[in-house]
């Protein structure tokens, strides 16, 4: 026994030894995600990293990141667990800051980047501001408005009210036999709520659609204009709810052409099962961007069958095809959030190489500094499915997308815009 | 001092204590006993307001104790102890007194510092206290950790410490040995020497017979027989009720409280 | 929306029955506590494990999928027992706090295994009676829920039999009422209580699968909500009282489908806390408890 | 570093939360209401420092107050109930408070911002601490100060009569009532010392994280507060600091080492914990140790359990 641990002990220090001397040979660019990995959540943080995983592993390949002097180095990563809560993203992302970490990534859920955000410095060079000093760029937190929290904070997710805009435009110009709207929304998910009772709506009365029970006040064509009437007079339920009769009902009562579930694939599944149920047919049923994943297909292929979301990710190019593949061999799936961690990794890359990085660990803070001015300097960057352009006075994206319809249990592409 | 008037407690249907009349004086050990189940456990949570009483009256020196909770009776001047020892187990044994401590009149402390106060003075009499209950020595024991015999006199204790006029005793010899029994004796004369009145629950007649100057018989929640030790051994009603009709256990709720 | 009386009468139809699904859960947690006087509160979670091994089976194995109601429950029985063995049977009996916090970390425990095997991802569940759906006159009735309800009287019977007419009730109650006493008696407790959980698995799996059944997905997110309802449940009915948990399941099911229909679904969960706390103040022991200052 | 004062933020934070919960505990009460009174010191502190630009001592102290007022008014129907249905009451409190919040919204412009508590979407940007130029050993500085008054005042209890009430009450309440204690005073004392507790903690949570939502104050957290005293033992308050320690800094940021495993040990190792430990990580046995290590005369059998 004795033995055996010696020469453990040993064959660690020899390889470690080994590695250190191969490491200190090239200088390593150090960059950090998290998500969830634990928690109802966790798909968001193991789908973020097995992306993030093939993403390195090919900047690697390609022969690293060219610094400043010319050489190369190579990327290396690490993915925290922030368990959906705000506390522990917060302490991941100051474990973060407190490494010589250039850029993070993450985290995965609104509600933690709501609060992580927060902690850092609001304006650059304000020096009363303590807030922490590093470059966040974004991949699947999707409510909306977050990134102007901080100037440090970019996001590189899907913007929806442009998504929804032309959803509407299409569906109004294919099915113009559609024409009243009616739906609802898990009202306790900050992300389907205000998408739903700002977004989604709005841009179908924009494109001439009417709500099914009759007007409602103060509800425009305006983003986020009478949401309060909207989410009064939609049928409603909560994200862990189980029951949906009464909503469903109310679905049948408003007689609505097209019917909006705007909620994430738990309650998008209950709820389309107890529509089936009650034999609810509507002519279309339009979803929520983060029920277009692999989940909705787990839950409910049957019912689902039909339901159009815009989504800013479909393995419809090669490149996109690729990530989908590299994600499953890494024991994850290539979602519309994941897959952005793939473009974010390319787009640091970018950015480093742009503005010129020594990888001296005692010029973190400068090198940060710089990493934020570059990422701050983009307008636009190749995505996965074509050029996202980006709205730097918001931190946000312009991210291209598609349509994609449930069919015979997986997502088809109906549409595509680019 | 103590006066209970046509009070009754009924629990559901069963009449625990009905229309009791009884009449304790100034100074005296009264003895009350019964057969199980005859209301005398509910009598003694009736007069600290673990109960409410369903009706009747109950007068301590003539003032209602009707409306008072059950703390406010204890500064009325009622204490008691319980059937089943029902001491704070994980405090220890000065420090169960300390709880139920008031301060003799005229030397009260003031409202802070006989909250948040330590209070050294009143260690002393504390001990002085534990001295007379034969527990002088155990004063930084936890109550959980002594004997039987000694959890009976600190609980004993712990009824003296708020100084009161009236005491009731719920069958405080219940698994006493006869030399223990002997000290409670001796321990409720001397209570009566400090001028306090005794209400005496017990079944173990030896001492119920040997320390009380009168004892009423309960039966079904009333009293059926009252007065000196000698004539309540005598009275045929009272061995009829003890040995006759030994089936007639009515009313298993009302000792619910002991159990 | 305008609402009429057939709203109403629709949700309290459409409340009562998946009421049922929260009947059987009060079942079970009502079940241990009347047993043990201790509150497991991983029953909830591991009631969906059961349902989640039921799953797990007939997609690995190729059996008919009506097997998961037998597969469910059964291992929601074991998890029952090694709950009871992790969390109860080793702690000191006359502390109520040390078992709590132990089942605290079981249910924990079993979440973040489902999570771990799942990735969270809500999971498709086969449905108890699929077409179900029947019209009685202007109303629509939920075939597989008049199943539930249909299961969660046919369980209160078999639980009251156990209870009241087999060797094991008597057992179990004496257990329950006096515990030291039942073993002087000779009643083995340990081995009593130990059934006791296995019968509550047993039936929290069987809830538990009818509940995934009921809303056709399964998903870790729900057990804590219906941790809350079992509770809610439990001590509305009355602690310890079977008839109480079922009237209560059904109580609560129809009461919150009305405040859902007529304030919506923000305001809904308020007035059901409202009123379990109203219960609370003004009839402590539930509908159907009985006293339990006794002890 | 910075994480290191990070995390001491949350321990500071959680042990707050954990020694209101501890109070009731003292009186026998087992409360998961202890997240209500959390949530109330936290939206009412940050609702003060963000939309009214007060100063935070002024916005804490504010939220403490509203959270202890909350709690005495629920005092009263709380003294009614037991037990298990205690528990269950207190769920049923939080949980109104919760979706009281979560329907609240209260948007008011500050500085050319939308700023304050917007219903589902949160109440984002409590930034008082960043905005202001404190340091993060400020705020270190600050919650500790906090934590360290009401473990010190806690502490002081159990060596005066009150605390031998408080703790008679969790015994044996029906006893102490007989020994003359007035049981209504000193359980609502108790929550409403509980409920002050969380408040500040609330308060103090809410500028640490900048940010609060309703899902902030599930069921979830409520029964990390009350896990915090029973896990730690409630026979000392260091017991309740000890089991943060040992929950928010050992098996949350301790174990990250274990990845995707560390969720699933975090719920064996409680199993585990109260098997070994039933009367909590520092029980009787666990002070007269420190005591003799110490070389103090530990009172004799007194900390015998």
């Amino acid at each position: 026994m004795d033995y055996n641990l010696k020469s453990i002990a040993t064959c660690v220090a020899t390889v470690a030894i080994m590695a250190a001397g191969a490491a200190s040979a090239e200088s390593v660019i150090n960059i950090a995600g998290w998500g969830a990995q634990s928690g109802p959540l966790r798909s968001f943080g193991v789908n973020s990293n097995a992306v993030i995983q093939a993403a390195v592993k090919r900047v690697n390949e390609e022969g690293g990141i060219r610094l400043a002097d010319g050489t190369m180095a190579t990327l290396a990563y690490e993915y925290h667990d922030s368990a959906c809560n705000a506390e522990q993203a917060i302490a991941v992302a100051r474990r973060v800051a407190s490494s010589d970490v250039l850029v993070g990534i993450g985290p995965t859920c609104s509600g933690a980047a709501a609060a992580m955000f927060g902690v850092f410095q609001k304006q650059v060079d304000d020096a009363s501001d303590t807030g922490l000093q590093l470059p966040i760029l974004t991949d699947t937190a999707v409510r909306n408005g977050l990134a102007k929290i901080s100037q440090w904070t970019f996001r590189n997710t899907p913007n929806e009210p442009a998504m929804y805009d032309n959803l509407w435009e299409w569906i109004a110009t294919n099915q113009p036999d559609l024409k009243t709207i009616y739906g609802g929304t898990e009202t306790d998910q900050g992300h389907s709520n205000g998408t739903y009772s700002k977004v989604i709506v709005q841009a179908a009365i924009r494109h001439g659609f009417t709500w099914a029970p009759g007007d409602l006040e103060g509800l425009t064509g305006d983003i986020a204009s009478g949401f309060e009437a909207v989410l009064d007079s939609s049928a409603n339920w909560l994200q862990a709810d189980t029951n949906f009769a009464v909503q469903a009902r109310a679905f049948r009562k408003s007689g609505a052409d097209v019917l909006i579930v705007s909620s994430h694939p738990f309650t998008t599944c209950g709820m389309l099962k107890e529509m089936s149920r009650q034999r609810i047919e509507p002519g279309l049923i339009v979803g929520l961007t983060s029920s277009s994943s692999a989940e909705v297909m787990k839950g409910c292929p049957d019912e689902a069958e039909g339901m159009i979301i815009p989504t800013s990710f479909a393995p419809i190019t090669d490149a996109a095809a690729e990530v989908a593949a590299l994600a499953n061999e890494n024991g994850g799936d290539a979602d519309l959030h994941s897959a952005a961690a793939w473009e974010n990794v390319m787009i640091i890359k970018q950015v480093i190489e742009a503005v010129g990085i020594t990888g001296d660990a005692s010029m973190v803070a400068q090198e940060r500094r710089a990493i934020r001015d570059g990422l701050e300097a983009l307008t636009e960057t190749e995505g996965l499915l074509g050029t996202i352009t980006r709205n730097q006075a918001e931190g946000e994206a312009l991210k291209p997308y598609v349509f994609v319809q449930a069919q015979a249990g997986g997502w088809v592409v109906v549409h595509d815009p680019r | 001092m103590l006066r209970l008037s046509n009070l009754s407690k009924y629990f559901g249907g069963v009449r625990a204590v009905d229309a009791l009349e009884l009449n304790v004086k100034t100074g005296e050990i009264f003895g009350l006993i019964g057969p199980n189940g005859s209301g005398k456990s509910t009598t003694v949570n009736l007069v600290c307001g673990i109960f409410g009483p369903t009706s009747g009256s109950i007068e301590l020196d003539g003032v209602d104790l009707k409306r008072q909770a059950p703390h406010q009776r204890i500064d009325a001047g009622v204490s008691r102890t319980f059937q089943n020892i029902r001491l704070f187990d994980d405090l220890t044994v000065w420090q169960n007194l300390w709880v139920a401590w008031r301060d003799a009149p005229g030397q009260e402390h003031s409202w802070f510092s006989n909250w948040f106060g330590r209070s050294l003075s009143r260690r002393h009499e504390i001990q002085k206290l534990l001295e007379f209950s034969g527990l002088g020595d155990k004063s930084n024991n936890l109550a959980g950790n002594l004997a039987f015999g000694e959890q009976r006199r600190l609980e004993l204790a712990r009824a003296m410490a708020s100084k009161p006029k009236l005491i009731l005793l719920d069958e405080p010899a219940a698994g006493m040995s006869s030399a223990e029994v002997t000290d409670l004796r001796q321990r409720i004369l001397t209570m009566k020497e400090m001028g306090i009145t005794v209400l005496l629950i017990e079944h173990v007649m030896e001492l119920v017979m040997n320390v009380s100057d009168r004892i009423g018989v309960l039966n079904f929640g009333t009293l059926i027989a009252e007065g000196l030790p000698e004539e309540i051994q005598n009275n045929p009603l009272v061995q009829k009720a003890y040995f006759g009709s030994s089936e007639n256990t009515s009313g298993g709720d009302t000792n619910a409280i002991d159990q | 929306m305008n609402i009429d009386h057939i709203d109403v009468i629709q949700a309290l139809i459409d409340g009562i029955l998946y009421g049922s699904t929260y009947a059987l859960l009060g079942l079970g947690f009502t079940l241990i506590f009347g047993a043990m006087h201790k509150l497991n509160i991983a029953y909830a979670a591991s009631s969906i494990a059961g349902a989640y091994v039921g799953l797990a089976s007939i997609s690995v194995m190729a059996i008919p999928p009506i097997l998961v109601f037998f597969i469910g429950p059964l291992s929601a029985g074991a998890i029952g027992l090694v709950i009871y063995f992790a969390c109860f049977r080793y702690m000191p009996t006359g502390n109520q706090l040390a078992p709590l916090m132990a089942s605290i970390g079981a249910l924990f425990f079993v979440d973040e295994i489902i999570i771990h095997e799942t990735s969270g991802s809500p999971l498709s569940f086969p449905a108890l009676l699929p077409d179900s759906y029947f019209f009685l006159g202007q109303f629509g009735i939920r075939g597989d829920l008049v199943m539930v309800m249909f299961f969660s009287f046919v369980l209160m019977g078999i639980v009251m039999f156990l209870l009241y007419r087999t060797k094991l009730g008597l057992a179990t109650r004496a257990t329950s009422q006096q515990s030291v006493a039942a073993l002087l008696c000779g009643i083995p407790t340990h081995r009593t209580n130990a059934t006791t959980f296995v019968l509550a698995g047993i039936l929290g799996g069987f809830a538990g699968c009818l509940i995934a059944a009921a809303v056709g997905v399964l998903s870790p997110l729900i057990t804590l909500p219906l941790t809350i309802k079992g509770l809610i449940v439990t001590v509305i009915g009355g602690l310890g009282s079977i008839r109480g948990a079922i009237i209560a399941g059904f109580l609560i099911g129809s009461f919150e489908n009305i405040f859902l229909l007529v304030r919506g679904v923000n305001e809904r969960d308020i007035y059901v806390f409202l009123l379990l706390f109203v219960f609370l103040v003004f009839r402590p022991n539930g509908l159907f408890g009985t006293a339990i200052d006794r002890d | 570093m910075l994480y290191f004062l990070g995390i001491f933020q949350t321990i500071g934070v959680h042990t707050l939360l954990g020694l209101s919960a501890y109070v009731l505990l003292l009186t026998g009460q087992l409360s998961l209401g202890q997240v209500g009174f959390f949530a109330i010191g936290a939206y009412v502190s940050g609702i003060l420092t963000v939309l009214f630009s007060w100063h935070i001592f002024a916005a804490l102290a504010v939220g403490a107050l509203v959270a202890g007022f909350f709690a005495f008014l629920i005092g009263f129907p709380a003294l009614r109930v037991k037990g298990l249905m205690l528990v269950v009451a207190t769920i049923a409190f939080s949980e109104i408070v919760r979706l009281f919040f979560f329907n609240l919204s209260w948007r008011v412009e500050v500085n050319g911002f939308d700023v304050g508590p917007d219903s589902t979407q949160g109440f984002r940007e409590i930034r008082y601490f960043a905005a202001n130029g404190w340091e993060q050993t400020h705020v270190v500085a600050l919650i500790w100060s906090f934590v360290i008054l009401v473990m010190f005042l806690l502490w002081w209890l159990d060596r005066v009569r009150a605390g031998a009430v408080l703790r008679a009450v969790g015994e044996d309440d029906l006893a102490a009532q007989s020994s003359g204690v007035n049981l209504t005073m000193v359980k609502v004392a108790a929550m409403t010392a509980g409920g002050v507790i969380a408040g500040i903690g609330g308060g103090l949570f809410a500028h640490s994280t900048t940010y609060v939502d309703h899902h902030t104050f599930t069921i979830l957290l409520a029964t990390f507060a009350v896990s915090y005293p029973i896990l730690g033992g409630h026979k000392n308050v260091f017991g309740t600091l000890l089991a943060v320690i040992f929950i928010q800094g050992f098996v949350i940021e301790g174990l990250r080492f274990m990845g995707d495993y560390r969720n699933i040990v975090f719920g064996l190792l409680i199993i585990l914990a109260m098997n070994l430990r039933p009367q909590g990580l520092v029980d009787g046995h666990f002070i007269s140790d420190i005591k003799k290590k110490l070389g103090g005369k530990p009172k004799k059998d007194s900390a015998d359990a």
